[in-house]
């Protein structure tokens, strides 16, 4: 199998920032992505979970996002805007992928 | 007075309550009983469905009455203004940040429904009636609060994010959305409407609050404990959150009587004015104010307010409003 | 005629139709309203096992007169023929590729179990009765219509996944093994069990309906939105989606009239062959005919067909049904 | 003997039990059919809550009555006691480790809520009284035997975690404070109480019920699909399963002749004694015994114990209960 | 803490084809794997998100599989056999893991 | 955009230990994690799936923490003693983060 170098990244946002993050994916012309559910966590602002929560405000997503090495800069810059004064982590992993034409 | 103190003893040990009460110190004694996230989701969308519903269908019974336009709009003003008096009254009793004051302010002029639909429990079981539009009311002073307070942080040179969507988000987010609809779907249906889902919105209607209300019990005393741990939570805090539902209940209560409301829709408007939201505003206040530290507010109007409405504020309100607005 | 418009009016603003409306129309504008997807999986099963469960029973009760084993037949016939007449229609009015077009046209060829039970209910409201055994004619006509649109497919040189697990899996598939199991379950507990539970799956039916069909409306106007975005639906593939299940309601009643149904009866066999699967047809076709789009066959039959059945089919197909089969 | 039979069969029949039956059916025959982890979360919340609340309610109604205090008491030696039991005969005919050993028998020492909860609905559907506060009994016979099989491996020198929490978290563990709990407020809130909610708790619960088991039916399934394919459950290990709750049944009842409780209350302690855990002890065996094999103890409790009280094992309890402690 | 290296491979893949993939890589002699929930994403095919759907069509799944080395290239013959004419990614990436027993 | 070297850890484990190991790593001064739910898997403990489970034996988490280079062996070290005795894995990758300063 041929694999092909490629960037993953995984941002941790709020869910309420979600909608927001694609969108500004989608126009820094990355159209690959897939979201996770995250069921709780801990950082500087503390532990929290999703049990039972009613509130729009709580939980938190995981978006994982496998560019080609060349977009990886578009991608961080629009990530970045859109997290900058929200909570949350954005880690990027050397990767290789099957299938390259889809990125 | 006496009949007040009976009252509140009343409604203390309605099975409601007690739930609320088991949620809260089922979490403080950290037991892992937890609702599951969608099953929370599920009760607050049948909660607010039933609600609306109800009410769209009393409302088509009965007539709208003269005083709808006049209650949505005491309604308005009411969100709008009591975030300025909460705001005040922040900077002066804390140290809270401009931005977290106003944070803090924009969820108590908005409105809780689970309180509101306490209250409603509460008034059908002393068998008081209300007017139905008033869950319209509930709706329309969900929004303007988040208003008031992205003013005040601009007025004070600080930086909301100047979301576009932001604005067209509130207004159309689930819990108004699903609300109005369902009272409208209330409304265009009727008796007729109702005779078919009754056995589904009516009768089980108190049983599915108080595993609502174990829910919000068991939300409320994590944060609780959260904040024993030593949050951001100070004894003046606490104080402001027991004292601004009176403030902003008076004010209701005022509103109600100069238009003219019964006395059942005039605890309702008390009960909307003194609580605090916890599930738009929240929200709102994450996307335009960031910087605002949740887990001010969040304990605050689910851990202190919500509470002290349910216990002590909803007999009070309706003591007063039968007391004042009463044939 | 006027009758139809009567009917069709007094169908329209019933709750359950006006729930589907509210949650299409908050999906157009965007509302985040939402239902989790655990509590849909959950209305879905109760919907299923009550119908099942209902129907066993009344087949208990008034036993299974001549026709089930005619009724089955006919259905069996309808999924397996209807898709072939869809077929050439869609490659006559679109350009839709033959695996397209066979995805498309398996859909039509199984049924829509929502809209069965918006049926069932419609009939109840105005008193009609109807076969109890007609939820296992809905069972039996889920799966043959896939294996006909595979033939098209294979029949014009396609590469259909040779599957071997598919045909099990449909067959198997949950919502037939709950539909058929609790349809046994109430023909062998017959009016005693269901005197126990039917507090449970009969009063609280038609609001739980409501609270379904809310989350259809939301998928459907998600489903919509994209179209607008310029998706791959043309108004020639609307207009099909708008024909077809004239066609097929049309083969239904001509079916039920020729085997003698009841008059409730062949308009639920009308409303069967005119509705379009949304829930197990896709999932094969994921795995059989992955070529195919999913936006096209689950914008048509969620998104056009669904709502035309809903409003204005399941009207017509009574009145249809009452006219022709009738005393 | 014949009356036993009789019963039987007519247990069989019930909705409740060809629910369990269809969810059995269902995972062998591998359908998809699946209950989301939410909704059957949500549906125990259901049973615990509804169950303990009208324990409470029965008790604030008739009085405590003078028995109580033994009942818990005896409840309490059974949980210790009947994991010794189990413990020398898995030891004797099968070759399980220590620890797999003292695991199991952990399990039969604990409680199934859902056994007791279908032999409730059995004693109502015929008519027998039984004592309100027995749903107290059955949570404070959850945890014993936890103990009792921890005790078991450090005797054999086995290295049992010493984990802090464990006790407290067994103590306090969701199902135990949703019952406990419930049950309070129903004491507290009594027949008023019971009234508001009934048409929650009351009305629908054998309906409820029904689905849950349809679950339960499903996982055990599930497992026994496990078993077919060569897993660690012997022949002899399925007999211990069958035999098992006799001889828990037999001692179960033995203490409530003792100490003079009413049939029905005599025939809920034998079913508690015979009924196997599979909630909260799989839970403290993960976190105590991380090396007992849980696929060897979730087998026998949820595929052979559970489904043997639910067909056979509750009439036979009723019938021998009513035999011996009725008039 | 002594580790070893492996291969992280991580496949987003149609729910409805999960069964068929955990088969494949089973039978490819790669037993043990991870499968996390997908709340939504968006690809070529557009977006789509797991709310409300009751749909079996609907809906993805994110497999996670940990493996030495020298089994990578049967495990990814094996997944891509499954994704082949499906939607879906894979990637791969470089990681240690601690009780090399284990894989 | 500046990206730092970091390490993103992985675990796997059941649910029913999940509070320990958050615990764990708190104590270790990890204070940043992010817990995603699992739906099901396969090990050497055999398959299985979250649905329809009431257990609270059943179930894992997914715990993903990332942390500076230099905390790396005090974060396995403490994971290691809670996950010891019990299922699940354990996975390093390097990766790179924006905004250091808050890991
Ligand atoms: N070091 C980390 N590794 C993984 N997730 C993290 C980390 N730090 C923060 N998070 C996630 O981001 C959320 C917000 O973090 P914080 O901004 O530190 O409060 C936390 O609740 C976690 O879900
Ligand atoms: N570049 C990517 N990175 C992460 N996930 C992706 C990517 N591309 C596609 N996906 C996932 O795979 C699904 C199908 O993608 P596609 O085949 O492009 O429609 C999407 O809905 C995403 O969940
Ligand atoms: N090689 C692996 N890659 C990813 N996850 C694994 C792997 N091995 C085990 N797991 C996960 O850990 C759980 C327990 O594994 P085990 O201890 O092998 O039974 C499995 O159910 C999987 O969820
Ligand atoms: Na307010
Ligand atoms: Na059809
Ligand atoms: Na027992």
């Amino acid at each position: 199998m041929i694999r092909h170098k490629a960037k993953r990244v995984e941002i941790v946002i709020e869910a309420i920032m979600a909608r927001r993050l694609a969108a500004a994916l989608t126009e820094a012309g990355v159209t690959g992505f897939t979201v996770l559910p995250v069921e709780g966590g801990s950082g500087r602002s503390g532990p929290w979970s999703r049990e039972g929560q009613v509130t729009r405000a709580g939980g938190m997503n995981a978006f994982v996002c496998i560019v080609r090495e060349e977009r990886l800069d578009a991608l961080l810059e629009a990530a970045y805007r859109v997290v900058e004064r929200h909570i949350g982590v954005i880690c990027v992993t050397d990767c290789e992928v099957l299938r390259a034409e889809r990125f | 007075m006496d009949s007040v103190f009976a009252l509140a003893a009343a409604n203390l040990v309605s099975p409601v309550i007690l739930s609320f009460a088991l949620g809260l110190l089922a979490a403080l004694a950290r037991s892992d009983l937890s609702v599951p996230e969608a099953a929370a989701k599920a009760l607050s969308i049948y909660l607010l469905f039933a609600i609306g519903f109800k009410g769209g269908a009393a409302v088509a019974e009965s007539g709208f009455g003269g005083t709808l336009a006049l209650g949505l709009l005491a309604g308005v003003i009411l969100s709008f203004a009591i975030p300025l008096v909460a705001f005040a009254l922040l900077r002066v009793v804390s140290r809270l940040s401009v931005v977290d004051a106003a944070a803090v302010a924009a969820h108590y002029g908005s409105i809780s429904i689970v309180t509101f639909v306490a209250a409603t429990a509460a008034l059908q079981s002393q068998g008081i009636a209300y007017e139905g539009w008033m869950v319209a009311v509930a709706a329309a002073m969900e929004a303007p609060a988040i208003l008031s307070a992205l003013w005040l942080v601009a007025r004070k040179g600080g930086a909301a994010e100047q979301e576009e969507g932001l604005l067209r988000e509130v207004l159309l987010n689930g819990s108004i959305v699903l609300l109005v609809g369902s009272f409208l779907i209330g409304v265009a249906t009727g008796a007729e409407g109702l005779a078919k889902i009754e056995s589904f919105i009516v009768a089980p209607f108190t049983g599915v609050l108080c595993l609502f209300l174990l829910d919000m019990g068991l939300i409320a005393g994590r944060g609780l404990r959260e904040m024993r741990r030593g949050g951001p939570v100070s004894p003046a805090l606490i104080g402001f959150g027991l004292l601004m539902p009176l403030i902003g209940g008076a004010a209701g209560l005022a509103s109600a009587l100069l238009i003219g409301l019964s006395p059942g829709g005039a605890a309702l408007m008390t009960t909307l004015a003194a609580s605090a939201s916890y599930i738009a505003v929240p929200a709102a206040m994450r996307v335009a104010l960031p910087e605002a530290n949740p887990s001010v507010y969040l304990t605050l109007s689910l851990g202190v307010t919500f509470p002290f409405n349910l216990t002590v504020g909803i007999p009070l309100y309706i003591a007063a409003a039968v007391a004042l607005a009463g044939g």
